[in-house]
């Protein structure tokens, strides 16, 4: 049993790269995109047997890789992968013939589900970095030039949390005892090292980035409505769950550092309500889609960020159980839209309905998905003033989905007969059936129907509210902090470079070289002379 | 102090190049190129077998020059840094001699022309000069070695004979000989002090009196100055970027890193360590303006090659974080910086001499090497694209590559010895050289304009030896930290 | 009295290298440095170094001083530019300044050189008799730091191929350097033909002296090369083609043979560059005998610079 | 004891010359200078203790120093010839 | 015998050196280049000679003295070559480059 779940862990990674290898031959790259829904399979299989088995460790002597899985990872693995999965075949459908962007998507694919299952800090680097660096090939695949600023501007970001995270590995590296690379005993040895509060502050640094913690989550509007339809699907919802699963694994939840899980928290909090102000003054369904991404990452790491401060040791779990919820919710949702866009008025109401009730199950409509979701958190947001705040997010994103079904309407394709290709509408069925039935079969739970109703009615009210006044409001550009941190950028960054090649000039012309060497002959004696 | 067995492969080691440049300079152009030929595989089995001769014996193999003992004579010393070196710089002029033969080759029956045997005889001087770099053991002996791998620079860099080159080379020359006039002083001092120049006698006798003081700072001054460290940088860029291909590949691999070891010999040998305790914050500070200024004027350039020269000021920077972090720290961490540092040193060899490789064969193919014209790069010239790309990442230190295990040594012990700052400072140079490798590529591969005609046709085969060395640069990362055990024999 | 007389030499040295320094005409400047040169050789003799007076006299003096002028009579002009490129006044203080500070320390460093001087006078001379050498210097040069003289050959023959590679391609293969006319009759024929001869007797002895005496195949070698200047001047001898095969192997015989002999040390005695006791003196005397020839060979090459005539 | 107060005289004349003077002849010039000074330090060592390894490694650096110069002139000519420059002033701004 | 000996060398000795010091000044004082090149040549050529007799008995040994002659012969050839060459350059002939 272990062997046979040894090997499914080793093809969730090994296979989508060794469908890359096929690309080699000429007809190997034609047949290609067709092939894309069966890559993430092993990784969905893993995640159904490979649960309980021991770790598997390769390579034993002086670096020790290893792949591992625990329930969290187990959970967002099979959620991830059945994502992967149905969009894959959505991308069959949609980009039949893009060869290159079959190859990125795979190159993603295998980073998205290796960061799951990675047990030390190489392999899980190493995952971390394909699935950031590869993810620019699908945010270039339309070659606008949006899509290109917003793949550079993706890139720049991805390698920052790249560098962050190098150092925070560096910094738990140092600290782990001996000389294994386990993320177990780097977690156990991080409470008491000697440079905690760095270390954390670059994890959450990094990860937060990944999964757009406010300040740092400019990237995602850009990126995420710029990517093809299929590729918004999986950045939003799968990728993004590798900051989550971060976190999950490097924070140490049996407590020892409760001021950095109120920070958190409140990061976390505001980034939801953030999410969902700049979510409704949004006009492009992606975008605000995106924005709900944010917004709902948001909720996730309250959860994670109260539960740390509580020393909960449930929290991974529970959290991974709301995103879980939030990748098949998320990755329906943006198929819709694609479907959407090619379904005319009259074949409408089959599209929009099933869109509804996914909008409503993200508000936490009792008997959806979204209710069992927001139950799991209870635990950690339920208590007094958070649970408030949580129920009033859960509104606000009510209110946010509302105005995106309203605004996906409003997009609708113009010929009333058009319908869309079965190869669009088969997933975006799976995936709607996945997002309200799944989460019955993984988490069930009694949820008090009452308190789950009344967000929902609110945000009801907030979006009708915002459908007659809405055009008040103020038309933000995508990526709101960007753009002002791009201007400020804009005045400071050339006249620092200007000056620095100056000064580089001045030192190449050769009376002052001359006198460099002399200065410097002068200043080495002189500092020996000192210490002699 | 006595010799090895094992010593008369030094001496071969030694003695095989100058031979050959001899003869190939007597024989004429194609003799030489002959030469070349069977020199290359012959130099890489040699620096192979010592390799393993140091690796088997765990100490350094020592020969004495005429067996007269070093009072008196020469000793020739290959410790682990040496063989790593050594093997480094016969694997790179392998690749270089496979590289040239399709610009410098002469037809059996053509007339003998310049370039061709200047290049061959200039490439096997070089190497000469190389390995006597890098076994020497006296102070006196290097300097012969230095000055002659100084005008085989200069010389190969002059090859094509153009009007601006001459200007950068004179630059070069004229600086490098005031570097080798203050090493010479430095060595006049170290003598009247100590009454000997090779290395280990010294490593003894060394004390913190006034003539050592004036001859260590002399001599590190003079070495920067060969070396190019930043303040002392003004004849790299044009220099480097002007000469041929296969010639800057050389000199930014190859010919700095002889410096570099000196310098390394000088401090950590020569040296007492109060003295290196009150230098090594020094050199590291200038490792630091290196990389940032460096890196900063390297994102500015509008040449492609001029951007490379400028990545080698900026990646030299690196070389001398090594010298607080091995200097003040304990053992265990001094091993793992000094591993960093030498790591560096070779993976920078074999990733600038890929970039400058692929550098050339994209110019050719497009005619020119603006960047900002660079559009169908990666269309001309396929496999330089890559190989660029597979440079800078090792360059930048993305995890597999040998840069990355070099940067990651040394940021842990930057961290254990707790000065954290080099650390961030590795850490902005890694992300400004993605800032500039980024650059080249995003305008490589972005799709030429539709009436887009290649310059001249690309040679696939020089193509593939600028891929194998960025292959190795990149292969380098993989290799177990066991492996590089060898950098600290005779520590 | 010697105090008195180092003192007055010690200063007529600077004086001129200050004057050198300050002169605004290239050309005194040369003549300048060439006085230089031979005070120098002074301060040598005064210091107990025949050899290196020797030295240089015939290469820092002499032979410098020639492609110096060489060099001073083809480069005329550029006046305006080379204002242009002076530092300002207070650039040219401050490295004024940091030179005299570096200098200082310099002297402060030779002062404060320990009492009894470490040498290696003493090993030297007790293993001399080994090398049937009478002449220390010789010694240290052909045996304990063989090496050295053999790179420092190499580098000579690699800078003739560097000067011969700056030539522009077209030229390849020609005459190495300017061609003089040939000129019948007039003073210089009337030297370049009586003085060669006894130049190349007087060259040969000093080579040949220089095992047992001050001397030796550097010194021997320059003065055969100045009279291959001087009839080369005159225009009564033609230099080689580049392409030359004869020239070339005249150039590279030194090193070669030095190589050969040292490679047999591997056979006969216990390492490279180590002489079998019983026949060390013919050996390094056969060594020495190439190495004057390519010196020689070397320096008239290099003076004489890239070629610039047409293809021979 | 004279002659290296010489010795260190020459080595700082050398070395303003070869800095401050802007014509190539004149650096050249001044690095042999300079190189003369080097080898008087040698020389000094030399006479303190009346040994013939200095005085060998003079020699060897006379011969290297001249090599240097008659390479450093042909470019110097060489230069002269192509472009008529006469000094190595960083002319165009290196963008 | 020997205090005559170095009696005749030191006069030998300072004949020499007022040559040259009578050589040196006529450099400096003489109106045209010419007439200073012929006065220099001939006071250094004859002051030479006196110095090389002074030195010849401390010489050591003949083949010494021989050398010293030698010597003497030598510059003055070189000198003689030298002062035409240059007088020729100053009169305008067709002068050697």
């Amino acid at each position: 049993m272990t062997l046979l779940a040894h090997l499914l862990l080793l093809a969730t990674i090994l296979a989508p790269l060794g469908l890359l290898a096929t690309a080699v031959t000429a007809q190997g790259r034609l047949r290609l995109p067709a092939l894309l829904v069966y890559a993430p399979l092993p990784g969905l299989a893993a995640a159904l047997i490979a649960g309980p088995a021991p770790p598997l460790v390769i390579y034993a002597d002086w670096l020790r890789l290893s792949l591992d899985l625990d329930a969290p990872g187990a959970l967002l693995l099979g959620v991830a992968a059945l994502l992967w999965s149905a969009a894959g075949a959505y991308a069959s459908a949609y980009l039949p013939g893009a060869t290159r962007f079959a190859g990125w998507w795979l190159l993603t694919l295998a980073g998205s589900l290796g960061v799951f299952i990675a047990g030390d800090l190489v392999t899980f680097y190493f995952a971390f970095a394909l699935v950031s660096l590869a993810a620019y090939g699908l945010v270039v695949q339309d070659a606008t030039r949006r899509a290109r600023r917003a793949g550079a501007i993706y890139l720049a970001l991805a390698v920052l949390g790249e560098v962050f995270l190098l150092f925070a590995f560096a910094l738990l590296a140092v600290s782990i005892p001996g000389q294994s690379l386990a993320i177990a005993d780097a977690v156990a040895a991080l409470p008491n090292s000697l440079v905690r509060n760095e270390t954390i502050l670059l994890l959450l640094l990094g990860f937060g980035l990944k999964a757009g913690l406010v300040p740092l989550h400019v990237w995602l509007p850009l990126a995420h409505p710029a990517a093809p339809m299929p590729a918004s699907a999986v950045l939003s919802g799968a990728i993004i769950k590798a900051g989550i699963i971060g976190l999950i694994r490097f924070l140490p939840f049996e407590g020892g550092i409760a001021g950095w899980g109120l920070a958190l928290g409140v990061l976390g909090f505001l980034t939801a309500f953030y999410g969902v102000a700049l979510g409704i003054t949004q006009r492009n369904p992606k975008t605000i889609l995106a924005y709900s991404s944010v917004s709902q990452m948001g909720v996730v790491m309250a959860a994670l960020g109260f539960g740390l401060a509580a020393g909960d040791a449930a929290t991974p779990l529970d959290a991974a159980r709301y995103a879980s919820h939030h990748v098949l919710a998320k990755g329906a949702l943006f198929l819709g839209v694609g479907v959407a866009l090619a379904t005319g008025a009259r074949r409408a109401a089959w599209i929009m309905a099933p869109v509804l009730l996914l909008v409503l199950s993200f508000g936490g409509l009792p008997l959806t998905g979204g209710a069992l979701a927001k139950e799991a958190t209870k635990a950690q947001l339920g208590a007094g003033v958070l649970g408030w705040l949580s129920a009033l997010s859960a509104a606000g994103t009510t209110m946010l989905m509302l105005h995106f079904a309203d605004r996906l309407r409003a997009g609708l394709a113009e010929t009333p007969e058009a319908s869309a290709p079965p190869g669009l509408i088969l997933p975006f069925a799976v995936m709607t059936a996945g997002a309200l039935l799944l989460p019955w079969w993984l988490y069930p739970a009694a949820v008090k129907f009452w308190p789950a109703l009344w967000p929902v009615l609110l945000g009801a009210l907030g979006f009708l509210a915002l459908r007659n006044w809405g055009g008040r409001l103020p038309r933000w550009p995508e990526g709101d902090v960007l753009i002002f941190a791009e201007r400020a950028a804009a005045r400071v960054a050339p006249p620092l470079a200007e000056r620095a090649s100056r000064i580089e000039a001045t030192l190449r012309a050769w009376p002052s070289a001359g006198l460099a060497l002399l200065v410097l002959a002068l200043l080495l004696g002189l500092a020996m002379a000192v210490a002699a | 102090m006595e010799a090895t067995p094992g010593g008369f492969l030094l001496v071969l080691i030694l003695v095989a190049p100058v031979t050959g440049l001899l003869i190939g300079f007597a024989q004429g152009g194609r003799a030489a190129e002959r030469i070349a030929l069977w020199a290359a595989p012959l130099g890489v089995t040699m620096a192979m077998v010592l390799l393993a001769g140091v690796l088997h014996a765990q100490a350094p193999i020592v020969a004495f020059v005429g067996g007269w003992a070093p009072p008196l004579g020469l000793a020739l010393r290959a410790d682990g840094l040496a063989a790593a070196m050594l093997m480094t710089t016969a694997v790179i002029i392998a690749a270089i001699t496979l590289f040239a033969r399709a610009d410098y080759t002469t037809l059996p029956g053509a007339p003998e022309a310049r370039a061709p045997l200047a290049f061959w005889c200039f490439l096997l001087a070089l190497w000469a000069a190389l390995n006597a770099a890098f076994l020497g053991g006296d102070l006196f002996n290097l300097f012969v070695a230095l000055e002659m791998l100084t005008f085989g620079a200069l010389a190969l860099a002059c090859l094509d004979g153009r009007a601006t080159q001459f200007k950068a080379e004179l630059r070069y020359l004229l600086f490098a000989l005031i570097g080798s006039v203050f090493y010479l002083l430095g060595t006049a001092l170290l003598y009247g002090a100590y009454g000997t120049l090779d290395i280990l006698l010294l490593s003894r006798t060394a004390r913190s009196d006034a003539p050592t003081i004036v001859a260590a700072s002399l001599m590190t001054v003079g070495l920067l100055g060969k070396m190019a460290l930043f303040p002392l940088h003004l004849w790299l860029p044009a220099a480097h970027a002007g000469a041929p291909p296969a010639a800057s590949a050389l000199l930014s691999g190859l010919v700095v890193k002889a410096s570099y070891v000196l310098l390394l010999r000088l401090w950590f040998w020569v040296m007492p360590a109060a003295l290196l305790l009150a230098v090594a914050p020094i050199l590291a500070l200038l490792g630091a303006a290196a990389i940032l200024f460096g890196s900063l004027v390297a994102l500015r350039q509008a040449r492609l090659k001029l951007l490379v020269a400028y990545s080698t000021v900026a990646q030299i920077g690196y070389l001398f974080l090594m010298f607080p972090l091995v200097a003040g720290s304990a053992a265990e961490v001094a091993e793992r910086a000094w591993t960093g540092g030498a790591l560096q040193a070779i993976s920078h060899a074999f990733a600038k001499a890929a970039m400058f490789l692929a550098a050339g064969v994209i110019a050719r193919g497009m005619g020119h090497d603006r960047i900002a014209g660079l559009h169908g790069a990666a269309r001309v010239a396929p496999l330089s694209v890559l190989a660029f790309g597979l440079a800078g990442l090792s360059l930048m230190g993305i995890p597999p590559s040998g840069g990355f295990t070099a940067k990651w040594l040394l940021l842990q012990s930057a961290l254990y010895a707790g000065q954290w700052w080099w650390a961030l400072v590795i850490v902005a140079g890694g992300l400004l050289t993605g800032g500039y490798v980024f650059r080249v590529l995003s305008a490589a591969m972005r799709a030429p304009s539709p009436d887009f005609m290649p310059a001249a046709p690309v040679d696939a085969r020089q193509e593939r030896v600028a891929l194998g060395l960025a292959i190795i640069s990149v292969v380098l990362g993989l290799l177990p930290l066991a492996a590089f055990g060898l950098v600290l024999i005779g520590r | 009295m010697t105090l008195l007389l180092d003192l007055i030499l010690g200063l007529a040295v600077v004086g001129v290298a200050v004057w050198t320094l300050a002169v605004r005409e290239n050309f005194p400047a040369v003549i300048g440095f060439v006085a230089y040169g031979l005070l120098l050789a002074l301060v040598w003799v005064r210091l107990g170094a025949v050899d290196v007076a020797l030295t240089e006299a015939a290469l820092g003096a002499g032979a410098t001083g020639v492609i110096l002028l060489f060099a001073v009579v083809r480069l005329r002009g550029g006046r305006a530019e080379i204002d242009a490129a002076t530092p300002g006044p207070r650039q040219r203080l401050a490295a004024g300044i940091l030179c005299g500070v570096v200098g200082l320390a310099l002297a402060v460093a030779v002062l404060s050189l320990p009492d009894p001087a470490p040498s290696q006078a003493a090993a030297v001379a007790r293993h001399l008799p080994e090398l049937g050498v009478a002449n220390p210097i010789t010694g240290v040069l052909m045996a304990y730091r063989g090496l050295d003289t053999l790179l420092e050959a190499v580098v000579l023959v690699f800078a003739v191929l560097a000067i011969w590679s700056m030539a522009p391609d077209r030229r390849w293969g020609a005459v190495p350097g300017p061609v003089f006319p040939v000129q019948s009759n007039g003073p210089l024929s009337l030297l370049a033909r009586l003085l060669p001869p006894i130049g190349i007797v007087v060259g040969i002895y000093i080579a040949w002296v220089g095992a047992d005496a001050p001397g030796g195949k550097f010194q021997g070698g320059t003065i055969l090369a100045a009279m291959g200047i001087l009839a080369w001047v005159a225009g009564l001898w033609r230099l080689p083609p580049v392409a030359s095969r004869g020239l070339r192997w005249a150039v590279v015989a030194g090193p070669l043979a030095f190589i050969g002999v040292g490679l047999l040390g591997f056979v006969f005695a216990d390492g490279f560059l180590s002489y079998p006791p019983a026949i060390a003196k013919p050996l390094i005397l056969l060594i020495e005998a190439a190495m004057t020839l390519s010196v020689a060979a070397a320096l008239v090459l290099m003076v004489a610079g890239p070629p610039e005539g047409r293809r021979a | 004891m004279i002659y290296g107060l010489v010795a260190s005289a020459l080595v700082a004349l050398g070395l303003y010359g070869l800095v401050t003077q802007p014509a190539l002849l004149r650096k050249v010039l001044a690095f042999n200078l300079l190189g003369g000074g080097v080898f008087l330090l040698f020389g000094v060592v030399a006479a303190r203790g009346g040994d013939p390894v200095p005085q060998a490694l003079v020699i060897t650096g006379i011969v290297v120093a001249f090599a240097a110069t008659a390479l450093a002139l042909v470019l110097v000519l060489r230069l002269f010839q192509i472009t008529g420059a006469a000094t190595i002033a960083e002319d165009e701004t290196r963008r | 015998m020997s205090t005559l000996l170095t009696l005749f060398s030191g006069i030998a000795i300072a004949a020499g050196v007022v040559f040259f010091l009578a050589g040196t000044v006529a450099l400096l004082r003489f109106p045209d280049p010419l007439s200073r090149l012929h006065a220099l040549t001939k006071a250094d050529s004859l002051g030479l000679g006196l110095i090389v007799l002074g030195l010849l008995p401390w010489a050591g040994g003949w083949f010494a003295a021989l050398k010293l002659i030698l010597v003497w012969l030598l510059v003055l050839l070189a000198g003689a070559t030298a002062t035409q060459l240059i007088a020729e350059r100053l009169r305008g002939e067709d002068p050697p480059p």
